[in-house]
């Protein structure tokens, strides 16, 4: 009873805490300026020359590429984290899957896959000039990728783990690729010439949403996609 | 000139060098590494005497290396440092010899010999050090790199030593670090000037100096043994008897009170100490120390901790000849460091020979030892005779000194503490001899080692009958030029040079 | 008061929320719910600054932070579900142990 | 071969390796130790022209601040890179034997080929955060060095590293988005996030004061400044070995830097006078508690993560010391020095541990016993690692608690000088502890046969950093060149 | 040639001891060791006076000859000479003659030295080595007796030794030199004269055995073997008149105050040595306490000559010519036990035997026409120059000292009165010859005195008054000496009466018994180990709390609530700082 009380006073007493805080923050939020157009007018006044004429993209991959360089690492760090963790999965979990295929999902997917790769080309085109993008278009087709694990289609017969890899970081090569061949240009790191800075960043983003779409479904597979085939294959090997 | 502002260095690293070398050698390379040994002493004690030699004809060898702003790793040889240097020199080539003798078929003896050579190198480092971060630099190197010879049995008594050892040394270098911090940010480098450094500079509070002066001693009180700081260095004599007789009695004891001796003379400066009238402290810091010494070492039946007490109780007199502050108590205290030091590593040679070869421990466990070991007793007599101030030997040359001093300065109440401390100087070390020479055995020894020819191992036998002659040989000989009377002398001609 | 302003509030709240969370919870799955909404809040709390603007165009260098926040923020949440998996494998508990050394 | 090379050449090689190592598993060794040679090389060559020519920026993409992101690198970030290059260089090669052996690669060998592109990553992350200029980018790298880090320990796979590392994530994660939160809030205020653009312009209103204690928080939890430790011992103990080296080391050192930068280049500092004789107290504190808890754990590594915990309370004292016009240039660069001793320091004494741990098959201080005797060099080089915590001279530490100690001394504050002195005392206990533990005599198993990599690596690591009290010169002056502005003017 | 005896006279027993070092040497050592003292022998009849500068020694050594060390030499070689020759033939059959030959060339060495010592370091050092080395002959049959008494005499040698140390660094701190040439003149005008006066009566006191200095003598002069008693008592004993010669400021200055304590210290050996002497039953105890009333008489003349500083050439003279005739008389009594005590086969050997004893036991006593006369007159016209009352009670006291000597060397011969029970071994040559030959130089001093003018001149020595003056007390005590013997109720009086021997001894030993025992009964270990094992408990209990205490917060602080709650204090109390 006293121990019970002694949590809820706890959680009361931070509650409290966490409340000043977020008075406070919320002070400081409106004692920020009410106009403030930060870096939007220097976006815009470059906007020409970076090859994108989104700003969000301009900024994402051009402005400040080298963020999303080191953001596409973090993705693969997570991937690496997973892989690093994945435990050899055996049959027992396999059950679960079984038991989800239905047929209606693969009905489902039929008709949706096609759509779904239609979507992100798109999403990745329409990037360049309207919201829209590499990550956008790679969550997209990983959660295909998703799809026709939780289908238990294979898929993924013919991927061996090196390519697989390779699939993981091919945005990671090519970003960096990319940003070192500006520089035999005389340019800085990830300088686009004006003129090129457009299919750089189309290609960038291109590859980029392959690696995120891996990159996801890999995360979504414990880190490898192949461990979805081991599913695959055991769940077959009871079917019959 | 080049090689000549370099042999500080070298004579540091003369050690430092074949025990780096060593311990890469391992366990069973026996010969290898005592030639390394030897070779190492030999050339130490060339290269102190080439130093001996220039400093004398007033060369100035240097080395100074900067580690950061202002704050420099510096070598100096100065009369001062080659004296306890050299002591440091010879006695390390004897102890080698012993050791070798010693530690024969024990176990670990690359790591013993690693961290002995590197001791040797501290303690001339520290001799050498020409201000007082290299000083501490050094010191705490020191510390370091006796505690694993201090354990080097491993047993619980010695782990235990060696653990008193390290509580007290690492404090007191805490305690010394604050202090040379303090001091530095008031005044600047100090680097050692003889006559003292402060007495010009100094417009500050004369009460934080007394302060600095006071956690200065402290830190150096504990290696010296300072009464209440002494508590570690009877509990250090667990260790193999090369090192209670090298270290313990020579390299870290003599450490704290060079140490003394600098912060007195070549940093504060005697007149500037005097006005502080911190060395009326200091002075009676000393006496506590050398009658509780005393006192405790009649009560110990231990031999080597009997010895440890001992050493508390001398080596204040080099503190005590310091704080006495005149030249005659001044040429006392500094010739009683090397004085004292081969007395010292006599006794402790001696009682080591009677460990190694019969087994013997206790006081009360020596009678009638030396009808089997006369030797090994005659040297320990002769360091007896000495520590008690009888003529000829060293002790008394320090003891004159050191009294003519007390009176030249008007302390006649020194003389009482000299006085007592020689009674009892003879209260604790001639029942030890009485016992050994003109008692009969009790019955055979626990562990006889019988060793052949001689009364022991050649290695063990020799290094004690050198050190007991060196202690008769310095006194009689205490006019000659090359004495360290003299030398000590020409110190304090230069300490109070206008 | 603006709606950028309560929209940033919203996400001051949310912070709060999701700060909370984080610590009260004691099933890890809900803490990382509770992680991911704190960071819901911040991005909330830039995307509503952006819009600050003089013009109808808001700021686009926030939308691409959050972005790449998000996208951290998945990253973290995938390996926070891959360690709580393998941690439920090995232990079969959803939460931490008060003592983990 | 040119500055622009160089300095992309400390983040982007490491990442090309990771990635290389992570495609072709068999050479990931080779690979991880070439590069970290040649990141070594790089590391004092970005030194060099910072030497020759002061700060130096470079605009990534062209556009420079604020629109564009900008490496930096002044004496600090030089110093760090080259901090990072050799503890990295040490670790590689303790590891190339430590995964080769059977044990550590666990059930699956798959997670060891992982070892090496996190590792690789991670050393990207920290050059990429100690050279970034921009405080969003700092985000994003700590962020990357964050997961780099959890998924390192989860690598042991043991259940107490996989708590460890969600614990450690949980925390890492709120405490970036505590930053985070800081930076957009420094950002819809001012429109930037270079911070020098920052800190030119910095004022001390209601938002910049939250967003300062927001950064501050988050960055205090991910250096786990006492009483934001208690994420530390269990993931610092349960990682592997060098994993364990990493983290205490460098990863730490990473978000110290960051708070060092921010506060007295971005931060009006004269205004935070308070706050930082807080931090200073919680570093006394974490000194204290560290050390005592140090003293009393019975494992091995949990010995050393505490002492992580207590050291980091000496970095912490800068940021109350320096305060004091007097007293800032010596607060600040034994602050900076320190965490540069203490990474080599500590690097060696968890690797120390690590081949001690495997020696032994226990993690246990008492089953130490007598190893001195089977294992001289790795004791050896636990012990001068231990000299290295403990500073005491001739160590780097032994300078920096030197400077800190000046530093205390001058602006008066005692309180510091006791802390930092007893610090030290209590640092020798827990060293001591395990030195004499070792030293034990009686009969004792025979331990298994340590590789010699893992035995020397340390010792050379140890070595280092007593060397670095030796070589101090070349590495203070280095930290003068863009030492920040308010401190500059009193050498 | 002087020179090289002054070195060689020192150094030949030192090179010996060096020699013997060497186990198979010293047979032959044994038998060279005999002769060592021969070259100080022809020191003292052939030398120059000189002094030999030796700058590299000690501190600055000076060694040479001077009056009084030709003088002290020639007395002090002989003596060891005789006792050396006696040695060997009396040892003969000792396993430990070796250690013997040790101590003996030791203690020949340092009582050698002390007299060429010129300068006052190498004059302590000289008496050290003599002292310690002394105590080797004193222990030498290592009968618990004999321990005893070198116990005792250590610790008062030891505390000479510093009391000498002292006065010697005085003496250079006030005056500025080493040297005891002109030393008194410079020593006259110090202030601390009286200090060191002090010191140094005190230092040779010891060995001089002035009363209530003297309880370790007759302890361990007869504990040592026969020769070496008789060097201890003849010549060893004299090196304390020797240093205080030297180191006082004689004829320059006069300390009334140390004059008067010495004369009365002086009485009271004289006459309460007899007194006590006269109750022991060992021959040589007997003879170490009339040592202790001889050197009384000494220290008379001691005390007078500070008082009267002008007549101190005369008292000097006096002084030694005593030293001498007591040296020689004393070693031929000590040498005339072992003699007595031998086994003598002729009648008329045992005759000789018996007159040497009794002409060297009552020389003493100051018989006529011999050494003891003409001392005992060189004295009578010392005490006349002492300042009143102290010249007319020293006038009358001084026949009383020679009746009471004879009353004790009665009562030594009778102890000693050879007879064949006592026979230990035969007697030989080697014993007879250097017995009788100092026997014989009781007259032979004598005469030489007489006749060389040294001290009286000899017609005035030969007067009937004089002779008269200096038989009668030996008449009149030899009477009631001769009663005792007669009468064997009388005879065992002595024995009824008996003082344990050094007297004061007993109770000082007491008194340091008692001190020890409530020491022990105070037992600092035992205290030490309790105040141990109560702070062991205190500790014990701080830490396991404290370890109680910690765990709980670092627990704390692990729980994830307390971490949130300090993360948000933290972050408010920042805020409010700033704030503030």
């Amino acid at each position: 009873m006293s121990r019970l009380r002694k949590t809820e006073l706890a959680k009361v007493g931070f509650g409290l805490i966490v409340a000043m805080i977020v008075t406070a923050l919320g002070c400081a939020i409106l004692a920020l300026p009410g106009e403030e157009s930060g870096l939007a007018g220097a976006v815009m006044l470059n906007l020409d020359q970076a090859g994108a004429k989104n700003p969000v993209t301009a900024v994402l991959l051009n402005f400040r590429g080298y963020d999303t360089l080191l953001e596409i690492a973090v993705l693969l760090l997570a991937v690496l984290g997973a892989r690093a963790l994945a435990v050899d999965e055996s049959a027992d979990d396999s059950e679960h899957f079984r038991s989800s295929i239905n047929p209606v999902l693969i009905g489902f997917i039929r008709v949706i896959a096609p759509v779904m790769i239609i979507v992100a080309g798109y999403l990745l085109w329409v990037g360049g000039h309207a919201p829209g993008g590499a990550f956008q278009a790679g969550a997209v087709l990983a959660s295909l990728g998703v799809l026709l694990v939780l289908a238990d289609i294979n898929w993924t017969q013919h991927l061996s783990d090196y390519s697989e890899r390779i699939l993981l970081t091919i945005s990671l090569v090519v970003f960096l690729s990319v940003g070192l061949a500006t520089m035999f240009n005389a340019r800085n790191f990830l300088e686009f010439s004006p003129s090129t800075a457009k299919w750089c960043i189309l290609l960038i983003e291109a590859v980029a949403t392959v690696s995120i779409a891996v990159i996801l479904l890999a995360l979504f597979c414990c880190g490898k996609i192949s461990n979805a085939r081991k599913y695959h294959e055991t769940t077959r090997g009871r079917v019959e | 000139m080049t090689l000549n502002q370099f042999l500080p260095l070298l004579v540091v690293f003369s050690s430092l060098i074949p025990g780096c070398i060593i311990f890469l050698l391992g366990e069973e390379r026996r010969i290898a590494r005592t030639v390394l040994n030897f070779v190492g002493a030999i050339c130490m004690i060339f290269f102190v005497s080439l130093m001996l030699w220039g400093v004398h004809r007033n060369h100035v060898y240097e080395v100074r290396y900067p580690l950061i702003d202002g704050v420099d790793f510096a070598l100096h040889a100065d009369p001062f440092s080659l004296l306890f240097v050299t002591l440091s020199a010879i006695l390390w080539l004897c102890t080698t010899i012993y050791a070798i003798g010693y530690l024969e078929d024990s176990p670990n003896r690359a790591r013993f010999f690693g961290f002995f050579s590197i001791c040797v190198s501290a303690s001339a480092g520290i001799a050498l050090s020409a201000n007082l971060l290299t000083f501490l630099i050094f010191y705490e190197i020191l510390t370091l790199t006796t505690y694993p010879l201090v354990v080097h049995r491993g047993t619980p008594e010695a782990l235990r030593g060696g653990r008193i050892y390290l509580a007290y040394t690492i404090s007191g270098g805490a305690v010394l670090l604050l202090a040379i911090v303090w001091l530095r940010s008031l005044v600047g480098p100090i680097d050692f000037t003889e006559g003292g450094l402060l007495a010009e500079s100094v417009n500050g509070n004369r009460t934080t100096f007394r302060w600095i002066f006071g956690l200065l001693i402290a830190g150096f009180g504990v290696k010296a043994a300072l009464v209440p700081l002494h508590g570690w260095l009877p509990e250090s004599m667990v260790a193999p008897a090369p090192v209670s007789a090298l270290l313990h009695a020579v390299a870290v004891v003599k450490a704290g009170a060079f140490g003394i001796v600098r912060v007195v003379y070549d940093v504060f400066g005697v007149e500037f100490c005097s006005q502080l009238g911190v060395t009326t402290g200091l002075a009676v810091a000393a006496s506590i120390t050398i009658i509780y010494g005393s006192l405790r070492a009649v009560y110990q039946d231990d031999l080597k901790r009997r010895l440890a007490y001992s050493t508390i109780s001398q080596v204040s007199y080099i503190a005590l000849g310091t704080a006495i502050a005149g030249p005659l108590a001044t040429t006392g205290g500094i010739v009683h460091l090397v004085h004292q030091g081969l007395m010292k590593i006599t006794l402790f040679f001696a009682a080591g020979n009677l460990a190694e070869t019969l087994g013997v421990y206790k006081v009360s466990k020596l009678n009638g030892v030396a009808h089997r070991m006369p030797w090994t007793m005659l040297a320990f007599t002769i360091g007896a005779m000495g520590m008690i101030g009888m003529p000829p030997m060293a002790g008394f040359i320090s003891k004159w000194y050191l009294g003519s001093g007390a009176l030249e300065a008007g302390q006649p109440w020194v003389s009482l503490v000299l006085v007592a401390s020689t009674i009892m100087n003879a209260i604790y070390l001639l029942p030890i001899v009485y016992s050994a020479w003109f008692k009969e055995p009790d019955g055979p020894w626990p562990h006889d080692h019988n060793h052949g020819k001689f009364e022991t191992h050649l290695f063990l036998l020799i290094p004690p009958l050198l050190t007991a002659s060196l202690t008769v040989l310095v006194a009689v000989f205490a006019e000659t030029s090359i004495s360290p009377l003299n030398w000590a002398r020409f110190i304090v001609s230069r300490e109070y040079q206008p | 008061m603006t709606t950028v302003t309560l929209y940033a509030l919203c996400g001051v709240i949310l912070f709060g929320i999701g700060f909370y969370g984080v610590i009260i919870c004691r099933h890890l799955l809900r803490k990382v719910m509770a992680l991911n909404l704190m960071g819901t809040g911040v991005f909330l709390i830039l995307i509503a600054l952006a819009r600050r603007t003089p013009g109808d165009r808001p700021d686009p260098v926030p939308h691409a932070m959050v972005l790449t926040g998000i996208v951290v923020a998945v990253s973290a949440t995938a390996l926070a579900l891959a360690l709580l998996r393998r941690l439920h494998r090995e232990t079969e508990i959803g939460d931490l142990p008060h003592d983990a050394k | 071969m040119s500055f622009e090379l160089t300095i992309l050449g400390l983040i982007l090689v490491p990442l090309a390796a990771g990635i290389a190592a992570f495609i072709v598993t068999r050479f990931a060794a080779i690979l991880a130790v070439a590069t970290a040679l040649l990141q070594s090389l790089f590391a004092f060559r970005l030194a060099g022209y910072v030497l020759s020519n002061g700060p130096l920026r470079y605009k990534i993409g062209g556009w420079g601040a604020p629109l564009g992101i900008d490496l930096y690198v002044d004496g600090l970030s030089a110093l760090m890179v080259i901090m990072t290059a050799l503890v990295g260089l040490a670790v590689a090669t303790y590891s190339t034997s430590y995964f080769a052996i059977p044990e550590h690669g666990r059930e699956h060998r798959s997670n060891v080929d992982i070892f090496w592109p996190l590792f690789l990553i991670l050393w990207s992350a920290l050059n990429a955060l100690f050279l970034s200029a921009d405080i969003f980018n700092l985000y994003v790298t700590l962020e990357l060095l964050t997961l780099s880090a959890i998924a390192l320990i989860g690598l042991a796979g043991t259940v107490k590293s996989l708590q460890a590392a969600l614990r450690y994530l949980l925390i890492a994660m709120s405490a970036s988005l505590f930053y985070l939160l800081g930076v957009a809030l420094l950002y819809s205020v001012y429109g930037t996030v270079d911070w020098e653009l920052l800190g030119a312009q910095m004022q001390f209103d209601l938002p910049d004061r939250c967003a300062i204690v927001l950064i501050c928080v988050g960055l205090l939890l991910k250096t786990a400044l006492f009483p934001l430790h208690f994420w530390l011992p269990a993931a610092h103990a349960n990682a592997p070995a060098p994993a364990s080296a990493l983290l205490s080391g460098l990863v730490l050192k990473a978000s110290f830097y960051v708070l060092l930068r921010m506060w007295f280049d971005v931060f009006p500092y004269a205004d935070l006078r308070a706050v930082g004789n807080l931090l200073g107290i919680l570093g006394a504190a974490a000194i204290v508690w560290g050390s005592v808890q140090a003293i009393r754990q019975q494992h091995l590594k949990l010995l050393v993560a505490y002492s992580t915990v207590a050291q980091i309370g000496y970095l912490f004292l800068v940021f109350s010391l320096a305060s004091e016009p007097s007293a800032s240039w010596n607060a600040w660069n034994g602050a900076a020095y320190f965490s540069v001793s203490h990474a080599f320091a500590k690097a060696a004494a968890f690797m120390a541990a690590g081949s001690l741990v495997f020696a032994t098959g226990s993690a246990k201080i008492d089953d130490l016993a007598g190893i001195a005797q089977q294992q001289p060099v790795t004791v050896f080089a636990f012990a001068l690692a231990g000299v290295g915590l403990m500073g005491l001279p001739p160590s780097g530490a032994f300078l920096s608690k030197w400077l800190l100690l000046n530093a205390s001394l001058s602006s008066g504050k005692w309180f510091f000088t006791a802390v930092i002195l007893l610090g030290s005392l209590l640092a020798a206990i827990y060293v001591f502890r395990v030195v004499a533990k070792s030293f034990e005599a009686g009969e004792r198993q025979p331990t298994r046969h340590v590789p010699a990599l893992m035995q020397w690596t340390p010792l050379v690591l140890a070595l280092l950093s007593i060397g670095l009290g030796i070589v101090a010169t070349r590495p203070l002056e280095l930290l003068k060149i863009g030492a920040p502005v308010a401190i500059e003017k009193t050498p | 040639m002087s020179t090289f005896l002054v070195l060689i006279s020192v150094f030949l027993p030192l090179l010996l001891v060096t020699i013997w070092m060497a186990p198979c040497c010293r047979a032959w050592i044994g038998r060279l060791s005999v002769w060592a003292p021969l070259p100080a022998i022809f020191l003292a009849i052939l030398g120059d006076d000189i002094s030999v500068e030796l700058p590299w020694l000690l501190l600055g050594s000076r060694w040479g000859l001077d009056t009084t060390g030709r003088v002290f030499l020639g007395f002090t070689a002989t003596l060891w000479l005789a006792a050396g020759i006696y040695a060997r033939s009396y040892l003969k059959r000792d396993p430990a003659r070796d250690r013997f030959e040790l101590f003996y060339l030791l203690t020949m060495a340092g009582n050698l030295g002390v007299i060429v010592a010129l300068d006052m370091v190498s004059f302590l050092v000289f008496f050290t080595l003599m002292s310690f080395a002394s105590y080797g002959l004193i222990t030498h049959n290592r009968k618990p007796e004999s321990m005893r008494a070198g116990r005792i005499y250590l610790i008062l040698a030891v505390c000479g030794e510093i009391c000498l140390f002292w006065a010697a660094i005085l003496v250079v701190q006030q005056t500025g030199t080493l040297y005891f040439d002109g030393l008194a003149a410079k020593l006259a005008v110090s202030p601390k004269r009286h200090v060191i006066t002090g010191l140094i009566l005190v230092g040779f006191g010891i060995k001089l055995g002035t009363m209530p200095l003297h309880f370790w003598l007759p302890l361990a002069h007869p504990a040592a073997p026969t020769p070496a008693s008789a060097v201890l008592s003849g010549a060893i004993i004299k090196t304390g008149l020797l240093g205080i010669i030297r180191f006082l400021p004689f004829g320059a200055v006069a300390i009334h105050g140390w004059g008067v304590a010495w004369i009365i210290a002086g009485i009271a050996s004289a006459i309460m040595a007899v007194l006590i002497g006269l109750t022991q039953h060992n021959p040589k105890t007997v003879l170490a306490y009339s040592s202790i009333s001889q050197m009384g008489l000494i220290n008379i003349g001691i005390g007078t000559a500070l008082m009267a500083p002008d007549h101190w050439t005369m008292i000097a003279a006096a002084l030694l010519l005593y030293a001498a005739h007591h040296a020689v008389a004393k070693a031929a009594l000590f040498l005339g036990v072992g003699v007595a005590q031998a086994e003598i086969r002729l009648p008329g050997q045992r005759m000789l035997v018996n007159v040497g004893l009794v002409v060297a036991a009552l020389s003493l006593a100051g018989l006529p026409l011999t050494s003891g006369f003409a001392a005992k007159i060189a004295l009578k016209d010392v005490v006349n120059t002492a300042l009143e009352p102290w010249a007319s009670v020293l006038k009358s006291l001084l026949p009383i000292t020679g009746l009471m000597t004879t009353l004790l060397v009665g009562r030594f011969l009778y102890l000693v009165w050879p007879s064949r029970q006592h026979a230990h071994n035969r007697l030989t040559p080697a014993m007879a010859i250097p017995w009788g030959v100092l026997t014989a130089g009781v007259f032979a001093m004598f005469i030489g005195m007489c006749f060389r003018g040294i001290v009286v001149p000899a017609w005035v020595s030969l007067a009937p008054k004089q002779l008269w003056a200096g038989a009668w007390p030996i008449i009149t005590a030899g009477s009631i000496v001769l009663l005792f013997w007669a009468k064997p109720s009388l005879r065992k009086l002595p024995r009824r009466l008996h003082i344990p021997e050094g007297d004061l001894v007993v109770p000082l030993e007491w008194i340091f018994d008692s001190c020890h025992r409530i020491g022990s009964t105070l037992d600092v270990t035992g205290i030490s180990d309790s105040i141990k094992k109560r702070r062991q408990n205190i500790v014990d209990y701080v830490t396991a709390n404290a370890a109680r205490v910690l765990d709980r917060i670092e627990l704390g602080l692990e729980n994830e609530v307390t971490a949130g709650g300090l993360i948000g204090m933290l972050a408010v109390l920042m805020y409010a700082l700033m704030t503030l």
